[in-house]
């Protein structure tokens, strides 16, 4: 199946939410870029090492979708996740720290930027095996649904994961089972460097979740508005009748897959086309159009985010190596 | 009192009585449920317990095992059954890349307190594809504990401390030890940290575990005729291995063979004769045996597959080559 | 999902085949039948051991769809597959032989039961693994379709195996990649123990063919000359555009799921009803109502049957084993 | 007339040639081509030789890798690219349960010739699910052959041997050793039969393979200078392995250190030592000691990551502890 690389029109229209409910999604999203700008800049200094891949373009869709959660639901992502975790409430600092490798990071520095795990925050990694959150997110619902609870499950991962058998196996588990999981595709139509026509025969991949008879969504990733509506209806679904939901969100990442990527695979000008649907500034435009921010409050908000990120690389900076003879702590079987 | 049972039913009372104090507790696999377990280890469970908690899957492994650790991590007990090790390969990722992972690389946040029971080993001519006895494999994975119960009192004793486990616990059960039977008190004591000696000698320590013991007991009772006593060690937990038991058998008869069911080549038993290479080199007469299967897909004729397992005769020969 | 266990009427209609081909199948589906009988004896004789698994009552299925084939083409096939082989041309001795151990079984003994091979036949196993044979099949399609060569590749696997991860790898690279894969799913509605609408979300297999953009067809399994005039279409398709199509074939299992299932996961009653539309005398009476078979003819093919079995069992009794310093020929890493 | 040219530049090299000489010969896994190959060993490849033989593959490790080996059955030469051994665990099934058994298993009717080649290792902050070494486990498989290039003439040299072999062959290249630069001759000859000495010497046996070669080399170096000479043997086929050049080296310098990047216990160090158990225990003056990564899921931070992994003073501690 051929499709369309090409950048539809930007996001817009209104945004049907209080000033302070907006600004607060705005905020998140500049928080991601923020810390996410800068940590590429430390990688380029050699202060963070190793895989990182960065959520530029996307910040939309972590923004909104986490924000129709409540903090007792569970998260389970990729290793594309520095913004799923600042918006579930990890802080900044812990998550700088932790790409640092330094203990006062939130995993003591052993995981770095792919494994972000808060037991506080319900935020069950950062996984970087493709598709390896997928069945633990099934589990985790089982484990509310078996145990009474009122908690969703949300697992993010790529539409490079969907051709992973991990994916069919949880699909129809949850499905079987009416599992309270919350399935969210970040359709970027790349897993690494392959398009999402030369990986999927069907790319349509609304039309997998009805193969599992479960009910699918589709919206634009790129738009905050849409992104956040459509969750909250899907999680309102799944409150109320128990059983999954796939939502797919159509994205892009403006940047390279990690930092060794040379991105050979993609034209620039597609990339490009691409940026004018960025999530900031379409909704900072919309917001504007409708009185409902002014460029000093953007600036604000900004100015805020970079704070809170000289902040977190301060905390880092002048965090601690976890000590050598802890290397065998967490391990009890040697 | 003791009575008779087997240890299909002495894994089955160990299923039942977890089942029944614990209700974070549940049993979850292939055919476990209307099925009756695939070697009737939970026959009757599903009437008694329910479809939540007697909980028929899929043929997904990599999917109910992942399932298994997010439900150990989301608060419950879950005992996931593989039907064997062979289909367990299907499962590997989330066992390795997850389940064995997850305590140390978040920074000892989360914990998986999973325990996986498969069937393991050959012998009932299945053939390649359902003859592997692959427990050395896991045993070289930290984070995760593996345990190889041999005995009925291993088998009705094993799983509950391993419940108890806050860690991923890998049991295996040898498929040629199910119909064996055995006498059983009202009351045992069954840890999940040592290696034991089951049968007390001094010429030569025959160490080995699972569905080779009786075939190692067989064989000592065959060198007693012939005047050597052997001592025979059951390693009972693969992960993390009681050295110190080990070391004491050697140190006692000087002479050692390594039996396992495993292939040759980086077999547990190698890893074994390592342990023994690194802590009881001085105390040796003669270098350290092993009698392992052969190196080929195990065979489905009945006389090939025999040739290629572990047999009394084999371990006899080889011990009495260590006095040759 | 639920499914309707019941059984629906029996196979009728006419027969659209000359007399010569429909007694050919007819004289295949025999001597299946009659071979599984005899092994099941010989499982309770002892002579035959390890895990056996029956056709009966599924003859039609590899009947009907083999006879569609040519015999360029490669079959890749499961645990219970004496019909398929024996269908594809494998001689019933060898066989028998190798269900005995011996060597002169088409494996030298060393495969038993599940794993029947036959290079000549271009029978690529015999696999045990649930699904396992599906990537093989896709592998074999791939050369088959880069080495520019007229050949089909058909996979059988159950309704149990839909469930693994492989088979939703295996049919997204077989549609991506256009291979000429036929894929045979023998729906028996269960697997082992578990019936369909306990293992699958969506029990309509076919709208599982959709997810991957790939045609398929349903047919009543049970009913020889569907089978074969749908396989016969599906191949004709094939063979015109070189992509793959999924076929669900409708059948039932009149016997234990192996030698050790005691079958307290289904009704007596409905195993009963199912009988009432067994392939064979279905197939029998739909012929003798067209007058293209009398009760002798049937009676002969049947001796001719019986006579077939009796020669491969002798052939099985007088083989003899393969010497145990063969252990290690065809290991090449010791 | 020799070249400088790094272990990347030789492996491409070696698989241009390959492609080049016959056309049943064709590369597929994930990037291999639109993107260039995940280290950039195929770069190019996708414009030379189209994307029929270059070819991309799903996320799908246990697809491709099954699809490979059909590939095989069905007379192509697949070069099959696993990103990293520690994605093949999605793929084991494939490889143990078919790949490997295939020949012996339809009584010498099929075979596979099919190559997997994966990047193992650690060493380059990429955390616990980025860095096994799991070769050993490969190593343990009766029907698969099992290369660890670690030089650039071995990179350069083994993968046509590789794809000449009827059966399957693993080939582990160590991401650490990607950049590193050697000389090399237009003519050389690699077989996939033997081990290596790559450093003669007289006083220590200081075995090893992959990533591990140049740590060893270096501890070599060190040792040197404090009197002592190692000898540095290379396995480079981990299976099967060439036990009499081990025995030779052991029973030549009479000590024994093996250095493995996998965990401890259950390693392929475990084996080496339980070879040389059987075949030199009379000719070691000192029980063989080993260098391997700690029991631990590799952390992400670089101090406890270099801590967690063999390193040349650790190598060296170890060979001076034999002669204490
Ligand atoms: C099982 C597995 N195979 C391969 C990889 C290497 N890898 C890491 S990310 C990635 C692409 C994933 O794409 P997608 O799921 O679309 O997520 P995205 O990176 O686009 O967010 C690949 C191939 C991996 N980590 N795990
Ligand atoms: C991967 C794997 N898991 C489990 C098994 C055990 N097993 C063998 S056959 C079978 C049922 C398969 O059902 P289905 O695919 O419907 O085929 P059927 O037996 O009905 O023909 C099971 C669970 C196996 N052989 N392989
Ligand atoms: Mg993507
Ligand atoms: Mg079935």
């Amino acid at each position: 199946m051929t499709v369309d690389h090409r950048a539809p029109p930007p996001p817009s229209g209104p945004v049907p939410w209080d000033k302070d409910f907006a600004l607060r999604l705005l905020a998140d999203m500049l928080r991601i870029r923020r810390l996410e700008e800068k940590s590429a800049e430390l990688y380029g200094a050699g202060k963070i090492r190793g895989f990182l891949h960065l959520y530029i373009g996307e910040e939309a869709v972590a923004v909104g979708a986490l924000h129709a959660l409540s903090s007792a639901d569970n998260v389970v992502a990729t290793y594309r996740e520095h913004g799923h975790a600042l918006v579930r409430g990890m802080a900044m600092g812990a998550i700088m720290a932790e790409m640092y490798g330094k203990q006062e990071g939130c995993a003591r520095g052993r995981g770095g930027s792919m494994h972000l795990f808060d037991a506080k925050t319900r935020l069950y990694g950062g996984n970087a095996i493709v598709g390896g959150g997928l069945p633990l997110a099934v589990g985790l619902g089982l484990a509310a649904k078996m145990q009474g609870e009122d908690r969703l499950t949300t697992c993010f991962f790529g539409d490079g994961a969907v051709a992973e058998g991990a994916f069919h196996e949880t699909l129809n588990l949850a499905a079987l089972w009416k599992l309270p999981v919350l399935f969210c595709c970040e359709n970027n139509l790349y897993g690494m460097g392959t398009a999402i026509e030369r990986a999927e025969s069907q790319t349509d991949l609304c039309v997998k979740a009805a193969s599992y008879d479960m009910p699918a969504l589709r919206v634009d990733g790129m738009d905050v508005v849409a992104v956040h509506e459509t969750t909250k209806q899907a999680v309102a679904r799944m409150r109320k009748d128990g059983g999954p939901v796939f939502v797919e969100y159509q994205t892009y990442r403006f940047r390279a897959h990690s930092m060794f990527d040379a991105e050979i695979y993609r034209q620039k000008a597609e990339v490009e086309a691409w940026k004018t649907r960025g999530p900031i500034h379409t909704f900072t435009a919309r917001l504007k159009a409708e009185g409902k921010l002014t460029e000093d409050e953007f600036l604000e908000l900004d100015a805020v985010a970079n704070t809170e990120v000289d902040v977190a690389v301060a905390f880092a900076e002048a965090g601690s190596w976890e000590p050598v003879e802890d290397l065998l702590k967490d391990v009890h079987t040697p | 009192m003791t009575k008779k049972i087997s240890y299909r039913e002495a894994m089955r009372e160990a299923m039942h009585e977890a089942l029944k104090n614990d209700p974070r507790v549940f049993l979850m696999g292939e055919d476990v449920g209307c099925y009756g377990g695939t070697y009737a280890f939970s026959k009757g469970f599903l009437d008694e317990f329910g479809p939540e908690r007697i909980r028929d899957t899929p043929l997904s492994e990599l999917g109910f095992v992942g399932a298994g650790i997010g439900a150990a991590l989301g608060g419950l007990r879950p005992i996931v059954e593989v039907m064997t090790v062979n289909f367990s390969l299907l499962a590997l990722d989330q066992i390795v890349n997850s389940a064995a992972l997850y305590r140390h690389m978040s920074g000892g946040q989360f914990s998986v307190p999973l325990v996986i029971r498969m069937c393991t080993g050959a012998g009932r001519q299945l053939a390649a594809q359902h003859s592997h006895s692959l427990e050395g494999w896991y045993a070289h994975i930290p984070g995760i504990k593996v345990l190889a119960p041999a005995t009925i009192e291993d088998a009705r004793g094993m799983l509950a401390p391993a419940l108890a486990d806050p860690d991923p616990v890998v049991i295996f059960e040898h498929g040629g030890l199910f119909n064996v039977e055995g006498e059983m008190g009202d009351s045992w004591e069954v840890d999940i940290t040592s290696a034991k000696v089951r049968r007390a000698g001094k010429d030569v320590a025959i160490i080995t575990h699972g569905g080779s013991l009786p075939k190692a007991l067989a064989a000592a009772e065959q060198l007693a005729a012939a005047g050597i006593e052997a001592e025979v060690l059951d390693l009972r937990v693969l992960r993390p291995l009681d050295t110190a038991t080990i070391v004491a058998s050697v140190a006692k008869c000087r002479r050692a063979v390594v039996v396992d069911e495993g292939w040759k080549s980086g077999s547990l038993a190698a890893e074994v004769m390592a342990r023994i290479m690194e802590n009881a080199f001085y105390e040796l007469d003669a270098p350290v045996a092993r009698v392992c299967s052969a190196e080929v897909p195990i065979p489905y004729a009945k006389h090939l597959e025999d040739a290629a397992l572990p047999q009394p005769d084999k371990i006899v020969a080889a011990v009495k080559g260590l006095f040759a």
